[in-house]
């Protein structure tokens, strides 16, 4: 999103000059917002139902109604927020670090507000699906174990102590923005941000009860299929969308996504057949977000050889993750926010500084930038980010702990959350 | 009267059901269950973690008949279910004392239809 | 869609001169097209999967397919229907009361006609998803009991008979549209009509058996979660849809969309947090459900402050509906069309006239109208909505249970209506 | 798409002109890019995870995961097939039969590269999602009993072999594209082609055991529901996309599949209805899938009457063909993909030539054209894609069973492919 | 003590747990089952392919009790389960040695609760 | 023989089966069960109407073993199942005449694995 944003620097005093209920039909272009209107509709798809039925499918059937509504709360309550003053923290001027609360509750953002050649609203609307996925993806890391008025509190306060303020730093005109970092769609915002966060989460909160020793057994690997397949098409509104107009960088990011997906998919899956023998549809569905979370902050700026060889890397690196390293270092990260988001996310970010020069078919590096530069500059957007969220994210813990307590009580863990926390169970005759 | 329990590799249900009304036998009720025994179960991954699944789907068929009728039933069932691969199952007989239809109020021999 | 109207209004003259089989280049605006060629897909999607799901989960197992076979056959009975006359008798000039038959069969309506900036043929397409998941809505008041010749039959009926001229009143040019009745995206004309209908059904119908004694669970709360989800989604279309083109409103549209449902989905949960204890998915569903009723009539007119109180209020009046008022008046509208829809609607409807105005963020009254006035206006669209929807359909059902019978055979009801309508079971091994 | 080739072929010389990495911004048009953005979304949400679930809902249990895996990965495995070389055989221009390698990996085709008012990368992706679903289509037919390793073979070779040529013939400068074949959307390139092979494939893999004898029930027809309104909602995408642009014919196509599929769930349900007593929801879903299939080769070319009598037809026929002519004949296809998509696609790629003149409310034939001539170059186009495919696809199964072997063993087959090729079980508790 | 199990029909299971409850017995076991006797399944169509669906669903309801009970057991099941149609099930009535109840250890009467 | 079923919670299968194959048992059969006893289900609420729900999940674990190894296995699910609390279930022991393993016709003794 990195050169959008600074396109619509340029058009910003035009559309502040514009009396902000009329429409300023000079700079609106329809097949723009057309465009935008689709893709905030596709990335809210990837979390509802999306991620819901991802998460949700993997877990035990005893959990499952809990997944989905965490997924679906923190949803509604990351919309409210973001409102209130997310969007203003991210987006308004501030300083290198934050924004400011200019914007909030959306003050001075009417109908005729535009940003670039779209309405402000839609450009806020389809930042807040980002703002809405990022913390569903953290409660990977602790289902089956976790309060739910602590998933809620944790997931607003992280949202406004960290996520916005990353989110500042490389798209609202913070210092890592300025500084060069190349993040087109997230892959350091989101996934990186979010797998850190669950990584922190995991190791917080603990095991869950059984684990490793149980069978935890995903319960309807329907639904990761369905959440797979959502996930992937709503990538399409998140990595071409965040081009933020419907052009030729659009129509290019869109291949890249579902090429280096694609190739995700069958370096995980050809690399579980040779090292377990049998090709597994929940190998397939993890390799195809593995290249998606890749590719992600490359979308912008990489060609289709680029695309083959991040999905390729994504689909490798991502699966010794959760397999090799996971058992190797015996944290509990359910479902694997870490291995395959964080892990994922460093991926892509340093090979975008490779294949974003122009001649392996990216679309070229920054005046002065060399490719070692440029993966410096991502090294330092990756490190500020693994840091800051780390540590805010333990000290955010620690207190809900103290004021809520984190973890259910052990048997509601081994009833299950559903019954325990929500008084419901999924199925019934 | 005796009830014979049978628990079989599912696929051959079709097969012991029919083997079942050649014997003269209508009436039965079927369970799905799982087991565990000679046949060990496997490993499952997910993502290259390992998991014992130590139980294995079968399928349990009851028969209440009548004390004469056991052998043949037995006899039936044995070559109906039969494969010659572990994890083929096996056949419990114990004793009913009454049978009622709950449709007539019918009993023992007369309630088994 | 009122404001819309009107501008169609004045470019159809043009359009009628186009040449009908020749492309009309200099109005057609190819973003509003390609934005309303997704709309319309969205709202499909509403139906098709959303609405199947959402209400199908509702049901006990022994009736999941028969929720799944009446919106989908509902859904091409409605379409073809659409075609023969149904959108000829809402949107062709005709009275004050009903269109005419002057398009009926399409006639004259070409590739090259147009309506606004977008081809005619997609506004009527768009149209058409509205018209098919009106009667499907109400389907939720009578599911587990109705013939399924029946439901074929009243539905039928009741799009040419309530839905088109209720219709027609609001947007086709009749009486409710001239007395600026504010309804911009359908919460008169789908909603309130939706759930008086599911009323009414609920009324003649009677209680299914064992109700309210025997425990009706939800039969499986994973299927009512997409389907929430896929209606959320898809409700992007129906009101930033609303719109007919890529623009500012659009933008704005879609924002308070995510907000009101976003709040409702806060307001519901928390409410049975405080009631009953523990929040519940279904309850959080019904939530986005009520939200985004009550924000649809509003969606073209209000801003995010407007946004958060109608979701809040949407949230809190509809739990009261399902949960207190239901109970207590002992009806059994089995997955409450009128609880939800029927409510939802009308605080929407009467909310549209308060948070419409600038004063509080919204897009401002038409001229010469104050909140009093205009909310006068929304009662009466309101109160014939109610009346003329109520009687109808009370008259269409006594006559086709005369002819068919509306209720399936003790038995057959006790068996479930799978097997005993359709000749099937949901699931097998 | 026929036309829009036409049309590509007068702007490509401009568009190679182009600087290929800058934006060729006198040619793209955003708003006709919006709507192709969305529209290769929703084609691959038909496949991903439409055809994985309307197919993966048809199977017994045991073979629930293997069906979405040979869907996932073939996907995968085609997008990457045709970065190769796919696009390149496709689209290229070579010669009357098949394209040639100049465009292999993408060579020259860069941001800026446009293709018609669109960018080029924009066009070959959506045209990968349909060289994604056609062989995926294919698996209908053999799901339950064959090798994943020959499935993913068959289907890489396949595409290239087979889908590839006949996808240059008709659409990318071929011998029955200069012949005036009409085929909009892929009557004959992806749905007669898939369902040929797909009988060849049932034919020379031969009957799942137990067939026709024992109950081979479907698992799930809840997924398969879904399904079939995903694959529904996503084929406006398929039809109203292969317009390639968001103008009057696009909406036109999304009007007349709309139509077309709601009149042949209507047809399906009520033959059934007559003939087997009962109506069913998998009835309804395959009428829908019939009708979406028949209009596909018509929808840029009749109107709403034509469309109704093809809906009318594929039903009917369809209907006759899965029941009465399969048992006639005695082969396993699964899950019919001939039925379906071989006989739909004849239906409509004939009915095509009769609707498409203008008397009957279609676009009007090409000049010199008579009904009866065009009919003559439409069976000419089946003959050539029946030939060429069931040959082909005959010799590769051939080829393919000696060096693999293309059924799984005996033990296999009963034990499922899920837990025997996938190592996993669909459910667990 | 007496094991009795009554195969029911699905709905009717309301009714027979009432009926327990008012002769006094509140512990009972149920089981989802397929049952085939002189209700005969039914055919589905998929497709226009004609399967016979042989085994219709029923539910087990399995009450151990004290000797004195099983009469009383017995006629409480027979009264809520009848609707008078074929398929409305059967009971079957078995001896049972030893009752443990786990959590206390207490055996055999005690451990019926 | 006797045939030993055990009604347990859920979650306590894997400690049962753990417990069964320290004493020697390696053959068993799992069927999902739903039960109501002491422990008396609980209320669920769906939009504001409360239901109740009589029945519990529960596993029952059934062994057929030989007489001499009852009270091994009643000991080892007792030890292995109990939480103490409320709901932790029953064990039932009853008589078996004959078993048959289906694969090779072995009876009895030798039948059992
Ligand atoms: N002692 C036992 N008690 C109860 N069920 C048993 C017992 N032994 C075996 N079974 C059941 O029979 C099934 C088949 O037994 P197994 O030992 O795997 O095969 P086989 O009898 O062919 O050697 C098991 O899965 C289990 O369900
Ligand atoms: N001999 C039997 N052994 C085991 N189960 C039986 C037997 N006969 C009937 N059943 C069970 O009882 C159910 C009802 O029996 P059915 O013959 O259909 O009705 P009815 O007893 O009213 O004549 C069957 O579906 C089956 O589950
Ligand atoms: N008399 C009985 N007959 C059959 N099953 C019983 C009986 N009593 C209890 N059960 C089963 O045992 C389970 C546990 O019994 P319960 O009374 O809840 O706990 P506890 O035995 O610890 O007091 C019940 O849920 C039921 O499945």
């Amino acid at each position: 999103m990195k050169h959008i944003i600074s396109k619509i620097g340029l058009l910003l005093p035009a559309a502040l000059l514009a009396p902000s209920m009329a429409f300023a039909e000079d700079t609106l272009n329809s097949g723009d917002t057309a465009w935008m209107l689709t893709a905030t509709a596709l990335v809210l798809l990837m979390t509802l139902p999306g991620l819901a039925l991802f998460y949700g499918g993997m877990v035990r059937k005893k959990n499952v109604l809990s997944v989905a509504m965490q997924t679906l709360s923190i949803a509604a309550l990351m919309s409210v927020l973001w409102i209130v003053c997310g969007y203003s923290l991210a987006f308004s001027e501030g300083n290198a670090f934050i924004g400011d609360l200019s914007k909030a509750f959306f003050a001075g953002v009417g109908v005729g507000s535009m940003s670039g050649t779209i309405p402000e609203t839609l450009f806020a609307t389809f930042q807040m699906t980002f703002a809405i996925i990022t913390p569903v993806l953290i409660i990977g890391a602790f289902v089956e174990r976790m309060k739910f008025s602590a998933v809620l509190l944790f997931s607003a306060v992280w949202l406004l102590a960290v996520y916005a303020p990353i989110c500042h730093w490389v798209w609202g005109g913070g210092f890592l923005g300025d500084a060069g970092a190349l993040d087109f769609a997230g892959g350091t915002v989101v996934h990186i941000n979010a797998g850190v966060a669950g990584l922190v989460c995991a190791l917080v909160l603990g095991k869950r009860i059984g684990y490793p020793k149980e069978a935890m057994l995903p319960h309807n690997l329907t639904y990761t299929l369905i959440g797979t397949a959502l996930l992937w098409v709503g990538w399409f509104g998140f990595n071409a969308g965040s081009e933020l107009a419907a052009d030729g960088t659009a129509g290019m990011a869109m291949l890249v996504t579902q090429v280096a997906a694609a190739m995700a998919v069958l370096s995980w899956t050809f690399a579980e057949w040779i090292v377990y023998k049998k090709p597994s549809l929940l190998g397939a569905c993890s390799g195809a977000i593995a290249g998606l979370v890749a590719i992600t902050p490359a979308s912008g700026f990489v060609g289709p050889i680029g695309a083959l060889a991040i999905g390729l890397s994504a689909g490798l690196v991502c699966f010794w993750a959760v397999s090799a390293l996971k058992r190797k270092l015996g944290y509990d990260d359910s479902l694997d926010a870490f291995g395959v988001h964080g892990v994922g996310g460093i991926v892509g970010a340093l090979l975008t500084a490779v294949f974003a020069s122009a001649g392996l078919g990216g679309a070229g590096l920054a005046e002065g930038m060399t490719m070692g530069s440029q993966l410096m500059v991502q090294i330092e957007a990756i490190g500020a980010t693994v840091v800051y969220c780390a540590a805010v994210t333990f000290v955010l813990l620690k207190i809900i702990d103290l004021l809520l307590g984190l973890r259910v009580e052990h048997d509601q863990e081994r009833e299950g959350l559903d019954i325990t926390q929500h008084g419901e169970q999924v199925y019934d005759k | 009267m005796k009830m014979i329990r049978a628990i079989i590799k599912p696929f051959k249900l079709d097969d012991v059901k029919d083997a079942l009304g050649a014997v003269g036998v209508s009436g039965l009720t079927v369970t799905e269950v799982r087991g565990h025994g000679r046949q060990k179960g496997h490993t499952e991954l997910y993502r290259g973690a390992e998991y014992n699944v130590d139980f294995v789907p079968k399928t349990e068929v009851m028969i209440v008949v009548e004390d004469e009728q056991v052998d043949d039933v037995v006899e039936a069932v044995v070559e109906a279910a039969r494969s010659g691969k572990v994890g083929d199952g096996k056949i419990f007989v114990s004793t009913i004392e009454r049978a009622i239809r709950i449709r007539t109020g019918e009993a023992d021999a007369d309630a088994l239809s």
